[in-house]
């Protein structure tokens, strides 16, 4: 579906897609460069993205970090508040599996609840240790075209 | 009875809040566009490079018009802690005050009540409903960022709004009238007010400052330590309307502010005066959201006991000379007051 | 008399028969052995009296043999490279101690942490809750040295399901009953910081009455990591644990490290490694300077000190090939070295940055707003802050004159390479540390051009030969931007680390921030928060969670809002 | 007070008309669409099929255990998973062949429906077959490639023996070779 057959809905929400950027435990890296994209070298508010300080008035929702036991509740609380329509763009490897956290699949790590996918439900996932804010802000382009599809 | 007035009026009435609306975006869009470009950032782009044209559209000059059509497209959360009433109907009530108001402003001369006599007290108590609604919708949402949040607000609300009444009444005196349109009248027979009382546009300008929670004085709405204040448990629809009022506020501030100080657009007569004053109009509006966005990137954010005593000592002074002012050349300069 | 003397003679006359011996390790490392009558003592003589500083507290657990508490005490802010480590054993079957904390607040966290990690228990501990671990889990988690299998096998239950079992799960949710409430809880997600961190405000209208602080939503369990995997892999461990000072916490680990095999760094990766020290120190500082621009509302600023800073960051990527996490040290020294192509490449950056910072300075000092956000604003005089053991420019901003690079120095801070100056504020509160790492800066720039010019005269090897440990225990510092970073390492002479024990610097200056934040408003509690430098990556390497809720405080975060309170 | 207020003044009046920003998703000349991607960007990585010997090298020294081997009847395949990797590089210094490099491609975003399971990066190598049992044994070219590092860092007095040797056992598995220790008429290691 290209872009041109989009219906106003559908335009609008590519054309204002506002972010959340909720931190499940990482080591600081992603999130500094989360925060990175919204500085003037990286500025994603010429595509209208704004970071918001509150899911309940967010549309994109950025995960980081492998989730410990801790915050999983509360991932999946933010998760829930964010109204619909949503997307879930996960940065980072740890995010992702787990990453250096997770080492070995056959001996868990204690403190991990396990990825970002097994809480929410993942859209789009930004590979990286921490990814450059240039593949962040692919992602985000990816996470709002799929955003104007819901 | 004539029916032409009768329809003249309706097509203001329908047509002045569009107007207000539609302005109110392209000065929200200035105001976003000029803090990013002082921070050297872009902002949201004014053209879009080709590349992106078919994902983005040609410009985004109407960000604040899609932010707010985005939002009435969501879902709406409502807590089921909060009083639903008053959460609900708060940001409505906003609305249907400053949509009331658009129609007490004289826009570069055209208005369906401007000419009222009593028209600027009824639009500094209609504009003065919009903090009003978000206290009582914030303390409706049993949220406490949303209750702190109306409380600052309540508090903020105090501190400007009386260097904001003291300073355009200051005009007011000198013009002798309450109503806009005599106001606007009064300057264009001889200087406006910015320069017969550069006082009260000061204090005013700074009162709107606070008005429309620009920095230093987002207090209420302060992210870092209160989410967002009133509006935090708003979401989907309703934050909609809310983004819908504040995007009408900062064009009745702009407007108000450029009816009684810069004599409202109508500065030339002649056979191109109507249009020329209709640009005048805007680009004065947008001159005045200029230096309300660079004070608003220029600083940081009080906190509201400071705040509070900063309006109490600088704006509430200044309101306070622009009336001795006032008086003064009234007294002065008699023959310049009294009508021509 | 020198010091070294003096603090034998006075713990030889305290412990009496209990002076079980004593061993000379690393450079001026002391270690004494005793029992368990005098810690509470020991610490107060030691902190009191002789002015020393308890950095940490480590329980190694060994197995049926017992636990090793090991209390490390520092005379490096006296004198150079000092430290005393006074070792108790306590036996498995009765691992108990008398705390000290009474002695020297300061070892109040590290008790806490020591009780969930291991199996000791520090009786008389005035604030016994767990620090890392879910009041759920009732165990500790490396005493599962005995029964790996069976901690591991609790591992699928989260918090929330042991909770509910146990029929006390509360949904965290908005009640009018507590918003009633003067209770105003920060976190795990707020605005304020991009991590999760959880406090809880008492307030009386605006005013913060009391606080309290749970860090948390961080664990990652890496200190049980480290004792899986090879020296050599530590190091990239290592630089996960934080995301901003990566570099410190590889070279502090790699210090220690070192130090057990007895490795001695080659002159070109020490400068290499002090030159990416400073440099992440620029962007750390700068970074911060944004942040706290940003808690005082001050947008703009924010925006010029990441501007400024994607130089910095531009040059840590030409070095090593990655903006941040940059992989490069290994044991025995670096992994790539510094061509002469890029170095006028990094000093033109430099240069922008120390312009540029000039510039920020300006823009700060005398701004009136922002001043009036920053003076007197989360007051630390000097005798708190040595009690409670600040670190880092919390502590330099306080009038206190530590720092690990002048007091223990590593890498290339010798005087022997470079030449630079501690920075001390004596104002205490949140401006005089804004001043301090302002002024970090160009001392860090200009730390930068030493090293830069000293790369240009060295060269020869960039890794030297890596040998098995051969010592029993090893303690790394490094002075990361927050202040000083801990590693405490035992090593059973295989090629894995036996027992890993790290205390960051956020850490420390986390467990004052409750005292911080009596007296001032909710509308400062940001800004007293940032002015530490929070950096909760680092502090959780462990785990926190609220309490079990009772009925009567609950949660009322930006988070919370349960599913069934969702209306269409 | 007002310096500070004016040095800001000049400051932001200069933003104004200078903006930092790179065009990013847009930019049609590398210089303004990215920051800068220097040499040594640690990106996806990309083996070189010719070189890869299949050895496991990668997979040992992984600090993120994100590098698997995993053997097929007759084909080993590494997989290295971009969502596990840390981009240390480690992999790249260690291998023997310098079969794998890690290239400056870091916009490595996707859709998840799109690639359920994870991103990998794969690169497969043919497994010898053993001449014995006929189970499949070591990869034919890692056979070869320690055959060369040995006789490298062998003494010449005896590098013909060696050579000869390995070309005799090389053909059986390790269960084989201890099967057929005397009937392989190899020379045992004291010999040289």
């Amino acid at each position: 579906m290209s872009e041109l057959d989009l219906t106003l809905k559908q335009k609008v929400r590519t054309y204002s897609p506002w972010v959340f950027h909720a931190h499940a435990g990482s080591c600081n890296n992603c999130d500094i460069e989360i925060a990175a994209i919204f500085a003037p070298r990286f500025d994603v508010e010429r595509l209208g993205i704004q970071l918001k300080n509150n899911p309940r008035h967010a549309d994109i929702l950025l995960v980081t970090g492998p989730v410990p036991k801790q915050s999983k509740p509360m991932l999946r609380r933010v998760y829930d508040q964010v109204p619909n329509p949503k997307v879930v763009l996960v940065v980072g490897t740890c995010a992702m599996t787990g990453g250096i956290y997770n080492f070995d699949d056959n001996r868990p790590n204690y403190a991990l609840a396990g990825p970002v996918g097994s809480v929410i439900p993942v859209d789009v996932s930004v590979p990286g240790c921490p990814p450059k804010p240039e593949a962040i802000i692919q992602g985000l382009v990816m996470a709002v075209r799929r955003l104007a599809m819901r | 009875m004539e029916i032409y007035p009768l329809i003249e009026t309706a097509t203001l009435m329908i047509s002045a809040p569009v107007i207000a609306f539609l302005l109110g975006v392209a000065y929200c869009y200035e105001v976003r566009k000029v803090f990013a470009r002082l921070q050297s950032r872009k902002g949201p782009w004014f053209i879009v490079p080709s590349a992106l044209r078919p994902m983005l559209g040609f410009s985004r000059m109407l960000q604040p018009l899609y932010d707010i059509l985005k939002l009435l497209y969501k879902e709406t959360l409502v807590p089921t802690s909060a009083n639903k009433q008053l959460f609900k109907i708060a940001p409505y009530l906003a609305l249907i005050s400053l949509v009331i108001a658009t129609w007490f402003i004289p826009f570069a001369g055209y208005s369906s009540f401007g000419a009222f006599e009593f028209s600027l007290v009824v639009i500094l108590y209609l504009i003065l409903a919009v903090p009003m609604t978000f206290v009582v919708g914030g303390a409706g949402s049993s949220s406490p960022w949303g209750v702190l949040g109306a409380r600052r607000e309540a508090e903020l609300m105090l501190a400007y709004e009386v260097p904001l009444v003291i300073g355009i009444f200051a005009a007011a005196i000198m013009a002798n009238s309450l109503s806009l349109a005599e106001i606007v009248n009064f300057q264009k027979q001889r200087l406006p007010f910015i320069f017969l009382n550069p006082f009260a546009a000061i204090a005013v300008f700074l009162a709107f400052v606070g008005k429309l929670h620009m920095k230093p004085f987002d207090i209420p709405e302060a992210d870092v330590e209160i989410v967002a204040g009133p509006i935090t448990e708003y979401s989907g629809k309703l934050l909609g309307i809310v983004e819908i009022v504040r995007t009408i506020l900062i064009f009745v501030c702009a407007a108000l502010f450029t009816n009684v100080f810069l004599q409202g657009g109508l500065v030339f007569s002649g056979s191109l005066s109507p249009l020329f004053s209709v640009v005048l109009f805007i680009v004065q509006g947008s001159l005045i959201t200029f230096f309300i966005s660079l004070v608003h990137a220029m600083n940081p954010r009080y906190r509201i006991d400071q705040a509070f005593g900063w309006y109490a000592r600088i704006p509430l002074a200044t309101s306070l000379i622009a009336l001795a002012w006032a008086y003064a050349i009234k007294f002065m300069f008699p023959t310049l007051m009294i009508g021509v | 008399m020198t010091l070294a003397e003096r603090v034998m003679n006075d713990l030889r006359r305290l412990l009496g028969a209990d002076y079980l011996g004593d061993a000379w390790k690393q450079e001026k490392h002391l270690y004494i052995r005793t029992s368990s009558n005098h810690v509470e003592e020991v610490a107060e003589h030691i902190t009191k009296r002789l002015d020393g500083r308890l950095i940490h507290l480590s329980a190694v657990d060994y197995g049926w043999d017992g636990i090793d508490v090991v209390y490390h005490y520092a005379f490096d802010h006296i004198e150079r490279h000092f430290h005393v480590n006074v070792k108790v054993r306590v036996p498995a079957d009765r691992p108990e101690l008398p705390s000290v904390t009474a002695a020297a607040p300061q070892a109040s966290w590290s008790e806490r942490e020591m009780m969930d990690m291991t199996a000791v228990r520090f009786t008389s501990h005035p604030d016994p809750r767990h620090l890392w671990l879910p009041s759920e889990w009732p165990e500790t988690v490396e005493s599962g040295k005995f029964d790996e299998k069976e901690v591991l096998g609790r591992t699928d239950k989260t918090p929330e399901v042991l909770r509910r079992e146990r029929g006390e799960w509360i949904p965290l949710a908005i009640t009018p009953k507590a918003a009633e409430a003067s209770l105003i809880l920060l976190g795990p997600y707020h605005p304020l910081l991009i991590e999760s961190a959880y406090f809880r405000l008492k307030v009386d209208g605006e005013d913060v009455v009391d606080a309290d602080i749970k860090v948390g939503w961080n664990h990652r369990g890496i200190m049980k990591l480290f004792e899986s995997r090879s020296y050599s892999r530590g190091a990239f461990l290592a630089e996960k644990i934080c995301g901003i000072c990566n570099v410190c916490h590889t070279t502090a680990y790699l210090n220690a490290v070192e130090t057990l095999m007895q490795v001695e760094v080659p002159e070109r990766a020490r400068y290499i490694r002090t030159l990416m020290a400073e440099l992440e120190r620029i962007h750390s500082h700068l970074l911060w300077l944004g942040v706290a621009g940003d808690l005082i509302g001050f947008k703009t600023l924010f925006m010029l000190a990441w501007r400024t800073r994607e130089h910095v960051l531009d040059a840590l990527e030409l070095i090593s090939g990655s903006r941040r996490s940059h992989d490069m040290n290994l044991v025995g020294g670096v992994r790539t070295d510094i061509p002469e192509e890029i170095v006028p490449k990094i000093e033109e950056r430099l240069k922008i940055v120390k312009s540029e910072t000039r510039k920020l300075i300006d823009i700060v000092h005398d701004h009136p707003v922002a001043r009036k956000r920053l003076d007197d604003i989360g007051v630390l005089d000097t005798d708190t802050a040595k009690s409670a053991g600040a670190v880092g420019p919390t502590a330099r901003g306080s009038d206190w004159k530590i720092d690990v690079r002048w007091s223990d120095p590593y890498a290339a801070y010798g005087t022997e390479y470079l030449t630079w100056d501690v920075v001390v504020e004596g104002g205490k509160d949140a401006w005089a540390r804004t001043l301090v790492r302002l002024r970090e800066l160009l001392v860090s720039v200009d730390l930068c051009k030493q090293c830069l010019d000293a790369l240009k005269r060295t060269g020869g090897l960039l890794q030297a030969e890596v040998r098995e440990p051969n010592l029993e225990e090893a303690i790394g510092k490094a002075e990361a931007p927050r202040g000083e970073l801990f590693y405490y390492i035992v090593s059973d002479g295989t090629n894995i680390p036996y027992s890993v024990r790290i205390r960051t610097p956020s850490y420390r200056n986390n467990a004052i921030l409750p005292h911080m934040l009596k007296g001032y408003t909710i509308a400062d509690a940001p800004i007293i928060i940032g002015s530490i430098d929070p950096c909760y990556s680092c502090t959780d390497r462990k785990v926190v969670v609220e309490e079990a809720a009772t009925g009567k405080t609950q949660l009322l975060t930006v988070g919370n809002i349960h599913r069934k309170y969702r209306k269409r | 007070m007002a310096k500070g207020n004016l040095s800001l003044l000049k400051e932001v009046f200069q933003n104004l008309f200078h903006a930092v920003t790179i065009d990013y998703p847009a930019g049609t000349w590398p210089g303004k669409k990215y920051s800068q991607i220097p040499v040594g960007v640690r990106g996806k990585h990309k083996f070189d099929p010719e070189k890869c010997v299949g050895c496991g090298g990668c997979s040992m020294i992984c600090s993120s255990g994100a590098i698997s081997l995993e053997d097929t009847e007759d084909e080993r395949t590494v997989a290295i998973l971009l969502g596990r990797c840390i981009y240390c590089g480690r992999c790249q210094d260690i291998c023997p062949e310098k079969a794998l490099e890690l290239t400056p491609e870091f916009e490595l975003a996707y859709i998840e429906e799109e690639h359920k399971g994870g991103l990998y990066v794969k690169n497969s190598v043919i497994l010898a077959k053993c001449a014995g049992c006929g189970k499949s044994i070591f990869p034919a070219t890692h056979i070869v490639a320690s055959k060369r590092r040995l006789l490298e860092n062998i003494d010449s007095s005896v590098r013909d023996l060696v050579a000869a040797d390995f070309e005799i056992y090389r053909q059986y598995c390790l269960d084989c070779r201890q099967k057929l220790s005397f009937e392989l008429k190899t020379h045992p290691r004291k010999f040289y």
